[in-house]
């Protein structure tokens, strides 16, 4: 085990896929001689080179559809958007070209490729900067989303994306990027697809992902304090989702909270809600409540910030209101 | 394919020998193309194909130029406007005909239909239903040339009305600045559906809209197939030899509406015909091997009658296939199984 | 009462919108001289004259983010696209700049537009062709989302979306346009927000729109068949979402299938289904139910795109199935 | 506005005569913003300033030359570096360090933050943060005056990284086909965050960025208040007169770093230096006035401490201020109550 940053993490998984396979580069805005925004391809052009980790004018649209185009040609791009709140210029060859490319050509083309960046919103950056995209990508068949809480998760799940055959829309956290966590040595690997219980508890499952997930670790904090106990699961890739994971603990808790920073209409927890009681209904005590960031634009105050965000306190309510302990 | 060195019969064009073979080889492949888009208009009127159906009638110069002048290892990749570019790479007629039919043995198995289709094995990389949406996949085919080093060069398509989209800047700008080997290639047929040119763009003569960027133009005429090959040799060397891309105007026409639903009462009887009986590839290069006692206008008519009966047959095989299997609603949406299975939501419920 | 077609009741609504208020103006690809891709904006150009309904070139996000100008100056911008499909290249412009133009502005900028045009798959025009988009836009705080089922919807909601201050994403439907309906005569506006129940019944809840409508009231007929009595609601305004009437008809029914033609993650579906729970948990006998179309992208043969597409025996069998008789 | 008419104490340049009131009103309109930017850095280092604050430390002349050329009706937009704009604009300073401290009576009510300053009653419309997206914005503000026939021109600005985005071409083109009355203007600082402009362009030259849609361009020296001025004068009256757009590159520099969080290690010393000391345009006009006998450094000075005095009230009036009202979380969403209510799902859970 070694302690490294969230960001070290990313780093890390990069570097060694890329020195694994020289068909994997990175481009992106400032990811080369400014050594990443936030500093998460730092070293990598002194370590690649200039002809694999490279720097884009301010065009994602067109860098986006570059890593298309690659990606089609057997290389494996890893394209860096500085944050996803950028990438809506992007959409158009994310959805219609890179998730579709497979099954339009029959299969004749793969697209095995990472697009990634720090999304939903950092602090105090405002309306334009504080979009959070997973449902609207984890909607789409073809693609998987992937959104690491934790510098281990980050490592092990990013390297399981460059080594994807498919697509991959990879959601990190600039909040996060400084995160110190413990994180295994080698050659790390979490497969796509698997959810993790963060914290094991029997009275309520709280489902959360990315930042998120440290917000209802601390929950269950507070929580306990109450005699309320609750298991934390984060499910770390959105599409596809490890439902069992989730049921199973539903049959356990009986009752959900589900955490998320985006918005509330048709997000992420609509699709859990929806789904669990799909497929758990009989083991629901109570609905399932969802915790969602406020439905309008991010304001830049800091006290309409904090009111927009989901809180600790706001989990702490919701769960309570799931037991009936209010 | 550089330009034939055997002498013989032949065509001379600015010093340039097109021998008789290669000549027959360029009309017999426009001409066929012409058969096979009417007869998919006429699968089209019987609601055989459905959805959209665009055909290239009046622009089979381009796309045979372009595919003698281009290396079969060079990639490619173009509009919905995509039959005849695929059929020139060579892919099986057959195939491009069932995929029209919504058929098993299509070349992307049924699923694209007549704005996608794809030939891997030609590197013929689609068929794009968004207008200028190939031009930054293009952009990453060179890109990919550039970081292999494997001397192929991109031939990227676009239409006049394509031309406007901003993604094809923003290409621009990233092909020139890191010298990438494509040859943009505009099909100025002078309509995006029911806009002609002059209303759709500030700047009309369509390979200046490179200059921003940097990037040289070209304007050919492309309803002459050898001229239209030629410079499109001279195109293709440019880009291969390192000098980064170039932006190829190709004049042009389609005959026919937008697609198969478009009446095309935008236009006047007059500007069709001019171009249509004064100017089309096919009449051209007849006339052109005729003076030269190549071929007389009997044995073109016997091309004609042979090629149209291979459509037939072809069409037929087509027809004769199957629907594709309802399995294959699952398939290519993910390469590896999750757990050993597919991720599909969906399909559970 | 007239009988016209949706094609014409949009055509009419934005000739009495046109006629009544000369800052409202039609833009989009082909929709002047060719009157329009599919025919909706026929005759306009003559009659409100080439300053007031504009072909553009093919420049979606340019032309968006055009409108949303035009919009802060204090006009009424109509922007067709020609589908939703191409609108993912405006995006941008309709969630970044649309959308949070109010609030960024501290209210001082509104934009008073529709965007408009068919969503959703028309027939046979494959993967890149089929979007439906109405689940990411109405996760969108600052738009209105409103999606008309038959003629007299078109006519009374485009109005009522014309005439509202805020940016409304206004989704048609290519294979509605041809369908006849009576349309009240003179000024027929229906308000946004208010969902309608298009067929009374007291055994299942059926909550389908735009085309899905039609199916679901098909759907009810063969229900009634097998002794089943199907509430059809259709929502009409996706966003805001009419929950009352939904959760009034669910309070009588306690049994609900949701339709869309979108994909199944994080949908409509989705919203419904958790907001139902959320609100009417105590009214449901069963889970909800939803139809959706298949999670892949849309394959141009017919078979495969009759399968992937929600079908009224797919309804029938969910109502069965919402209703234990099965 | 025109040049002044008047004679008198002043400066002539190139046949226009500046008096000696225009002359001071630059300069202290320059010198004012440098100071309100400092202090606005001075307060991010004290972190009462969040999230990210874009200096505009060296490109005053732009923003102060720009609004003397310009009429008040006159629309203008520009990116995410909008402090010193809205100030030339004449908004309130107090207005404005209170947005960037995110208070009650903030330009926007705190909610938008230094990227997003609007002002209407100024015609100003932001203040953009995603990079490039003011651009189609402001086709709108030209498309508008073309409907409405209000004389009036948009002054769109954006940056040398912004001008690589396809929507920038969409504009030019539209904006050149329908003539609009539309002055493009790229501050061209040369850096796009890390990326050196001519790391990220193929053409550097960015006048030359519209001919591609026949959009002529000027480069002029935006270090120089009067130089910009004039020029800018001449591209308004371009644009006013039915021309339709132009394009004008304004040569600048920016002395801090793209944000505060940058150290912009990417610049050589010397680079800055070069620049800073070499040709700022504060400095500048300070020894054209002295020169001619309209200042003394002396009276430069003075008016300097009584700047800072003025921008130190600004920040503590802004300070004072409470932060908006929690109510405000939930206005300037819709403008329309639904049914009494105002449709956010989100409040009621
Ligand atoms: C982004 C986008 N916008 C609009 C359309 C609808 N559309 C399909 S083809 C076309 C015209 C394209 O014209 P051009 O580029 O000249 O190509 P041509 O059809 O002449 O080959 C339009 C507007 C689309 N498919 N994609
Ligand atoms: C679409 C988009 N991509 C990336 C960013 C991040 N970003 C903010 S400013 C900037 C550089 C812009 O440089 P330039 O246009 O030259 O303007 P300057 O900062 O020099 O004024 C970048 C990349 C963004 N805000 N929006
Ligand atoms: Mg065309
Ligand atoms: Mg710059």
């Amino acid at each position: 085990m070694m302690k490294i940053t969230y960001r070290e993490a990313l780093n890390q998984a990069m570097c060694e896929e890329m020195a694994r396979d020289d068909r994997v580069f990175l481009m992106g805005e400032e990811v080369a001689e400014y050594n990443g925004a936030y500093k998460v391809s730092q070293g990598m052009l002194e370590k690649f080179g200039p002809k694999r980790v490279i720097d884009t004018p301010i065009t994602e649209l067109g860098f986006a559809g570059l890593g298309v185009g690659a990606a089609m040609t057997g290389l494996r791009p890893i394209i860096e958007f500085m944050t996803w709140n950028f990438a809506i210029l992007a959409l158009d060859q994310i959805v219609n070209a890179a998730a579709k490319m497979q099954y339009m050509s029959g299969g004749q083309y793969k697209v095995p490729m990472v697009f990634r960046g720090a999304g939903g919103s950092a602090a105090r950056v405002g309306a334009q900067h504080s979009q959070s995209l997973e449902n609207w990508l984890a909607n789409v068949p073809g693609l998987k989303v992937v959104m690491p809480s934790n510098p281990a998760d980050a490592k092990g799940l990013l390297k399981a994306s460059i080594r994807d055959n498919d697509p991959v829309v990879f959601i990190e956290n600039e909040i996060n990027y400084g995160d110190v966590g413990s994180v295994p040595e080698g050659d790390y690997i979490i497969p796509l697809g698997k959810a993790d219980v963060k914290r094991v508890g029997k009275d309520v499952t709280i489902v959360a992902h990315s930042r998120m997930t440290g917000f209802a670790l601390s929950a269950a904090e507070e929580l306990a304090k109450l005699g309320i106990d609750a298991e934390v699961i984060d499910p770390r890739t959105i599409r596809p989702l490890d439902e069992q994971t989730i049921l199973a603990s539903v049959a356990k808790t009986n009752r959900v909270v589900t955490v998320e920073e985006g918005w509330r209409f048709a997000g992420i927890g609509a699709e859990l809600a929806a789904r669990i009681m799909e497929k758990g209904f009989d083991d629901l005590d109570a609905p399932v409540i969802r915790v969602t960031g406020k439905e309008v634009p991010m304001a830049y105050a800091a006290n309409l910030e904090a009111m927009t965000l989901p809180s600790v306190a706001d989990i702490v309510q919701a769960a309570r209101l799931a037991c009936g302990k209010v | 394919m550089t330009a034939d060195q055997e002498q013989g019969a032949g065509i001379v064009r600015e010093g340039v020998f097109y021998s008789e073979s290669t000549l027959h080889k360029l009309h017999d492949s426009m001409l066929y193309i012409r058969r096979f888009e009417e007869k998919a208009g006429q699968m089209y009127g019987l609601k055989k194909i459905g959805g959209f159906c665009h055909l290239c009638n009046g622009q089979e110069a381009i796309c045979v130029g372009l595919q003698h002048a281009a290396e079969s290892t060079d990639y490619m990749m173009t509009s919905y406007r995509d039959h005849g570019h695929i059929l020139a790479r060579g892919s099986d007629p057959t195939g491009v005909m069932a995929e029209l039919l919504g058929r098993k043995g299509g070349v992307v198995k049924g699923k694209g239909g007549s704005m996608h289709m794809f030939d891997a094995s030609k590197n013929f990389a689609g068929g794009n239903g968004i207008v200028g949406e190939q031009v930054p996949i293009g952009l990453g085919f060179g890109f990919s040339s550039l970081y292999r080093d494997d001397k192929r060069v991109t031939i990227c398509i676009m239409g006049d009305g394509g031309i406007n989209q901003g993604a094809v800047y923003e290409s621009f700008n990233m092909a020139a600045l890191w010298k990438l080997p494509i040859v943009f290639v505009v099909e100025n047929n002078q309509y995006a559906m029911g806009t002609s040119l002059e209303r759709a763009s500030a700047e009309t003569h369509l390979f200046k809209r490179g200059i921003s960027f940097k990037i040289p133009g070209m304007k050919i005429d492309g309803m002459d197939v050898l001229e239209f090959e030629m410079k499109m040799r001279e195109a293709l060397e440019h880009a291969r030899s390192g000098k980064g891309p170039i932006l190829v105007e190709a004049m042009t026409y389609r005959y026919r509406g937008h697609s198969m639903s478009d009446p095309a009462t935008y236009r006047t009887r007059a500007e069709v015909d001019e171009w249509r009986t004064g100017r089309d590839p096919i009449a051209r290069i007849q006339t052109q091997m005729i003076e030269a006692g190549l071929a007389t206008e009997e044995s073109f008519k016997e091309k004609d009658r042979s090629i149209k009966k291979d459509v037939v047959v072809v069409a037929k095989a087509a027809e004769a296939q199957p629907e594709p299997d309802a399995a294959e609603l699952w398939t290519d949406v993910y390469s590896d199984p999750i757990d050993g299975a597919y991720p599909y939501s969906g399909k559970v419920s």
